[in-house]
């Protein structure tokens, strides 16, 4: 295996395009480790991206923020205007892996390792975050749910990474929250995750809204359903209840060591209530 | 003589007799004795076995007295973790 | 045999709660446990496992292994020899398999190469060529007639009639007094439910490591992280036919065992492996290898029936339990029939044990072994029970608790004890009657453990400056040479300051049992008081030389030689540090000794109290308060008694909870890592509360009874009544996670 | 395989090290360089008994390559001590009991006290969530939460 510390994104876009064997990116490193460590992953190179300077920003953009690549989690939590602006998408970050996993474990990677359990995603989804995916044929913007293909398989093409992704701008009265369910009270993966992102008017009446389920099928996916119980209501009992059941449809989770079907489908129901109840509070600023 | 009571399924290895009386003074003589009245105990008591006397419990320990109005138990052998 | 310093409960030093004497090294990393240990020349060892649950082994190539540069050594069942004797012939098997893989991550090969990643290598180019065969990873399939069969030479034990047809029940079990059907007739009210729990692992952060080093001379040494270093030499000695005078076996620092390290599972790979390349050889399991190839406890499949009359007098208490102990014979049944009912008085009980293999790794003690999974069955009822009789839990077991001279479940009368001390506190305790929330239960449960004995050797050396050396054999996993320094200065008079312990390795001392059955503080500490006692003799002997007065006209007293009376002579009292001083003069070192098989360990028992919360729409359980009550006889070092308690307590929580082994449908571990066998981590506890009773055992000098192990009997038994009452419906199956907890809930609406 | 050449600080030592591209920090700092204070529970970031800092960020070192700390500053169990002079939470550990086998021990330590230097005043609530990466099989955690807040009210008074 190569090693290799590029300190541009293009040095390391050519890297991986040259590679032969298999490359991969080392950003964090808290997925790649413990895959190489289990032989799961035997790359021929790995390009280490936390010497790229600008990996590091989180910078603001049309309102919104840039999160690069290389930001770990706890430097993300640091961030009062990314927290104050995307609750959710902070916590499903922090929710990653232990205060260790924190200093190293990024979003970005994340989004990459293609986990259908991952964290951060549903709350990415939820919020309409947008990936930015650089190649040797110049860069593209990826809605972040298109990022995998399924279980550890991304949709990105040979010599591509995701050097940062963007949340969007807010309006007043958005917010939004995540919520996963695990055993314990740390240390698991995700048995159901759920993100919602909502924004209300003046009067508290929902106008827009996205749901992000995550760990109940082979990628994270938005429920429109679940979005549309939510919109033109106050958010009352009767629009959660429906978005429970919206969620609870849209589930097609496996039996597995983590839980089973019956119970994800019913979780993700529970979940995507209190959920949608969290960021209602917090559009409201209630919360 | 002391009454040598027996855990029940170690019955099956004493014609089924529940507890035998012997004449002994220490444990080792009591197994001995035990041996030659039933000698399908004979492997499980060479194998390691517990003795209880007084409900005080006695591993591989040949050499403990016993007396005729002991209460005796063997049981099977005992590890920990 | 019970000391009069104890009963007058006149101790200066026993009871007080100084810095452990390994303390600094432990927090300053200097401490060298199993993997820290570096020899010249050291080779790495890896060990090729089984990928399937039951396969024969047809052949294994490893010639492009050996053909691989860096690599000085393979072995396989081959290199070891046919001949060794029947009590370790199923720890050999169980270390490398000898045509036959019995379960997922069983030893096949072992490599030994100048480096990790090409040991890694050479694992990949060994050739196994297997036959798979049909496998049973379920106890009560396992059972059935038609199972898959692991062994063709096991015939059931125990029955009337010895079977003819090899079965995977391997033996039978039966213990109890009078006749249960009577005393059935006689009840009121009886309840009988069915209970499963899975396997559970110890846990033990430090994964098992050591360092070989066999010369062709068959003389050798071994580092390894175990409980017992004595039982490693005389295992690995039987296995590799060598003299035990011949191999030294150090006991490193050992980072937990609670019973998972009492058995060898890579140190005679690690020797063989070093005769045959002729250089040390150092063997670390990965984590992976710890869960699929090291000693888990039993799942078990249990019945309870209990009766009792409508005055709440328990009847008729009657169990079949069935546990599977791995691919080989020897699960811990026979200990969970005996201890199932031990907390209660009934004339009439039964249990009924079957010992039954299935295709998983043998199984190994875990804290009071047998004991917790039949105490969460029986205390389950015990609750149960109480509630049909309209009575309160506590009250409903203090009517009922064994007390001395009550004949016992296993057989004989039980002597004095703490039990009912323990549930008297517990139901004076504010806990009992704190209020609790919507969603939220309160359970309490006792438990039982024997506490063992066991050879024990000892030795005791005073230095010229009056310190003093005390080594011992037992391994001390959690702070027990802090114990042995405070008996040997409550008995020799000194400060603990001055009193040092090592645990001294095999060629040092006579045989020591291992640190099982919660024997060491006892035995060890027994053993070292008689040290202490033999020291002193010979101290007032010196003295008596030095004051030339006869032997028997020196009493020692507070640390100091004293003319014994009147009549002895006026002298000024000499302290250890003088006598020891003159020690050259008068007749060389000064040193106490005792070998003995330690008899008189007291039974202990405890009552646990826990309240938790149920969310009733995920069925997660949270531990919200916990108090642990548990009989210690004599708290030596209360600090760590109470730590015994909490980390009992907790390991029982996990066990109750989220802990439990997967297997999938093809018979291979589907969790092995500590992100899926979910010990409880920081945030999932509040704190445990304890109360050390004690009741001091007359068997023992100072008291003590072994506490390690009784505190994980009762946590999962009293977590499943607090859950069952927060939930509204009984829970009868381990571990209660959420998807089982909440389908319970639906299931009982519905 | 050729080897990567390695320029840290650790412990305030400079220290250059060999080690294979795909090596991870922790078996650098045991089996090269002698540091043996962190411990190998899992290797896959599950227990923290590796624990050590980077660059001031607690991270398990089984989780990091030995490659990624060119020019880092590392701090280690072994650093943790002034001389012969405890730190708070060594001796608070020792008072508190709070260790049994001590695996996990250097761990905790590292991650505490990267805990404290961050948030001198933590709840109990924060403590156990802050150290929920750091698996201790024997104590229950009691003792050891109880010994971090007492080092934290301890050095807020000092």
């Amino acid at each position: 295996m190569r090693f290799e510390a590029p300190t541009t994104v293009e040095d390391a876009v050519s890297l991986l395009a040259a590679e032969s064997g298999m490359a991969r990116v080392l950003a964090g490193g808290t997925d790649l480790l413990v895959q190489m460590k289990s032989g799961i992953s035997e790359p021929d190179l790995v390009v280490d991206i936390k010497r790229i300077a600008a990996l590091h920003e989180i910078s603001e953009e049309d309102g919104g923020f840039r999160i690069g690549a290389a930001v770990p989690g706890i430097a993300l939590g640091e961030h009062a205007g990314v927290k104050a602006a995307w609750p959710g998408v902070v916590e499903g970050t922090e929710l990653i892996g232990s205060t260790q996993v924190q200093g190293r474990a990024t979003m970005v990677g994340n989004l990459c390792n293609c986990s259908p359990a991952a964290d951060s995603v549903p709350a990415m989804a939820a919020a309409g975050a947008i990936a930015r995916v650089v190649g040797p044929n110049g860069s593209r913007d990826v809605p972040v749910e298109d990022i995998a293909q399924g279980p550890g398989k991304s949709t990105l093409a040979k010599g591509e990474l995701v050097d940062s992704v963007l949340l969007p701008a807010r309006p007043d009265h958005a917010s939004d929250a995540y919520l996963r369910f695990i055993p314990r009270t740390e240390m698991d993966i995700a048995v159901v995750g759920c993100g919602v992102n909502l924004v209300l008017d003046a009067n508290g009446t929902c106008t827009d809204a996205r749901v992000a389920l995550g760990a109940v099928a082979a990628r994270i996916f938005l429920v429109p359903a679940a979005a549309d119980a939510l919109i033109g209501t106050s958010v009352d009992d009767a629009a959660l209840d429906a978005v429970a059941a919206a969620c609870s449809a849209a589930a097609t989770p496996i039996d597995d060591k983590r839980g089973t079907v019956e119970f994800r489908k019913k979780v993700s129901g529970v979940l995507a209530r209190r959920a949608a109840t969290i960021a209602r509070d917090r559009a409201k600023g209630t919360a | 003589m002391v009454k040598v009571n027996l855990w029940g399924s170690l019955k099956s290895a004493a014609s089924g007799r529940a507890s035998i009386d012997v004449e002994a003074q220490t444990i080792r003589q009591m197994f001995r004795a035990l041996g030659e009245q039933e000698p399908g105990l004979v492997p499980i008591l060479d194998s390691g076995i517990t003795v209880a006397i007084d409900g005080q419990i006695y591993r591989d320990d040949w050499f403990k007295e016993v007396d005729d109005d002991s209460e005796v138990y063997l049981l099977p052998r005992m590890e920990g973790g | 045999m019970l000391d009069k310093t104890a009963e007058n409960g006149e101790f200066k030093v026993i009871g007080t709660r100084p810095e452990r004497p390994d303390g600094v090294d432990k927090v300053t990393g200097r401490a060298r446990f199993g993997a820290d240990m570096v020899m010249p020349g050291m080779l790495i060892g890896k060990v090729l496992r089984s990928p399937h649950a039951h396969a024969n082994i047809k052949s294994i190539d490893t010639s492009a292994a050996e053909a691989l540069e860096g690599v000085k050594a393979v072995i396989t069942a081959a290199d070891f020899t046919a001949d060794v004797p029947e009590a370790e012939y199923d720890t050999m098997v169980n270390c490398i398999a000898h045509g036959k893989a019995l379960y997922d991550g069983h030893g096949v090969a072992a490599v030994a190469a100048t480096s990790r990643s090409i040991a890694n290598k050479a694992l990949k180019l060994i050739k196994v060529e297997y036959e798979v065969l049909p496998h049973v990873t379920d106890v009560e399939e396992a059972c059935k007639d038609d199972a898959p069969l692991l062994h063709d030479n096991i015939f059931t034990e125990g029955l009337e009639e010895t079977p003819t047809t090899p079965s995977n029940i391997s033996g039978r079990v039966q213990f109890g007094h009078g006749d249960v059907d009577e005393g059935f007739a006689a009840a009121d009210k009886v309840v009988e439910r069915k209970f499963r729990t899975e396997a559970t692992h110890q846990g033990y952060i430090e994964p098992h490591a050591c360092v070989g080093n066999l010369s062709p001379d068959g003389t050798g040494e071994l580092w390894c992280c175990t409980q017992g270093h004595f039982m490693v030499r005389n295992s690995c000695a039987a296995i590799l036919g060598l003299d035990i005078s011949r191999l030294r076996v150090t006991a490193s620092e050992i980072g937990g065992g609670f019973g998972g390290k009492t058995t060898i599972f890579i140190e005679p790979l690690a020797l063989a492996l070093s005769r045959k390349a002729g250089r040390p050889v150092k063997l670390v399991m990965s984590r992976d290898e710890v869960f699929r190839a090291t000693g888990p406890t039993s799942s078990a499949s249990m019945w309870i029936k209990i009766g009792a009359k409508n005055d709440g007098t328990i009847t008729a208490m009657e169990g079949l339990l069935k546990y599977q102990g791995g691919a080989f014979k020897g699960s811990w049944v026979s200990l969970g029939c005996m201890t199932a009912f031990a907390c209660y008085r009934a004339d009439h009980m039964k249990t009924v044990g079957y010992d039954v293999l299935v295709n998983r790794p043998r199984a190994a003690a875990y804290r009071a072994p047998g004991a917790p999974m039949a105490a969460f069955a029986v205390e389950s009822v015990v609750t149960e029970l109480a509630g049909e009789l309209g009575r309160d839990p506590l009250e409903f077991r203090l009517q009922n608790a064994a007390k001395e001279g009550d004949q016992s479940s296993y057989g004989p009368k039980h002597r004095a004890h703490g039990l009912m001390e323990t549930l008297e506190q517990a139901k004076a305790h504010d806990h009992y009657n704190a209020p609790l929330g919507p969603n939220q239960g309160r359970g309490v449960a006792c438990g039982f453990w024997f506490n063992f004995g066991g050879q024990t050797s000892t030795s005791l050396n005073i230095g010229a400056d009056g310190t003093v050396n005390v080594s011992v054999g037992t391994v001390d996993v959690g702070g027990s040479r802090a114990s042995m320094c405070l008996m040997v200065a409550e008995e020799l008079g000194v400060p603990y300051e001055k009193v040092r312990c090592v645990v001294a390795d095999t060629s040092s001392l006579g045989h020591n049992d291992i640190t099982d059955g919660s024997r060491t503080t006892f035995s060890s500490g027994m053993a070292l008081i008689l040290s202490a006692r033999d020291a002193k003799q010979k101290l007032c002997a010196r003295a008596a030389k030095i004051w030339e007065i006869p032997e028997d006209a020196v009493e020692w007293v507070d640390g100091h030689a004293r003319p014994a009376g009147p009549n002895a002579g006026e002298f000024d009292p000499m302290s250890l540090a003088e006598v020891a001083g003159k020690a050259e003069t008068t007749g060389g070192p000064i040193a106490g000794h005792h070998e003995c098989n330690a008899r008189g360990a007291g039974v202990s028992f405890a009552t646990h109290m826990v309240d938790t919360e149920v969310d009733p729409e995920t069925g997660r359980v949270t531990v919200l308060r916990y108090t642990v009550f548990q009989d210690a006889g004599k708290a030596i070092h209360p600090a760590y008694v109470e730590g015994q308690f909490q980390g009992g307590a907790v390991q029982g929580i996990g066990w109750a909870i989220n802990e439990e082994y997967i297997y999938g449908e093809d018979g291979r571990l589907q969790n092995a890592g500590f992100l899926d066998y979910r010990i409880p981590v920081a945030s999932d506890l509040p704190m445990i509360d304890t109360v050390i009773i004690e009741t001091p055992n007359k068997g023992h000098p100072y008291g003590v009874r072994g506490v390690g192990e009784t505190s994980i009997v009762p946590p999962m038994a009293a977590i499943a009544n607090s859950v069952s009452a927060a939930a509204g419906v009984r829970l009868t199956e381990l571990p209660m996670s959420p998807p089982r907890v909440l389908k319970a809930m639906d299931d009982a609406k519905a | 395989m050729s080897q990567v050449h390695v320029h840290t600080k650790i412990n305030g030592d400079t220290t250059e090290f060999l080690c294979e591209a795909d090596e991870p920090l922790l078996d650098v700092l045991r089996d090269r360089l002698g540091l043996t204070g962190a411990k190998e529970g899992c290797g896959t970031g599950d227990c923290g008994a590796c624990s050590v800092m980077v660059d001031d960020r607690l991270v398990c070192s089984c989780l990091v390559l030995g490659a990624e700390a060119e020019g880092r500053t590392i701090e280690t169990i072994e650093g943790m001590a002034d001389g012969e002079k405890l730190h708070p939470l060594q001796q608070k550990f020792l008072d508190h009991a709070a260790l049994q086998c001590g695996i996990c021990t250097p761990g905790f330590l590292v991650a505490a006290k990267a805990l404290l230097d961050h948030n001198p005043d933590p709840t109990e609530t924060e403590v156990r969530y802050w150290l929920a990466g750091n698996l201790c099989r024997c104590t229950g955690y009691d003792k050891i939460v109880r010994a971090v807040m007492d080092t934290a009210a301890e050095m807020r008074g000092a």
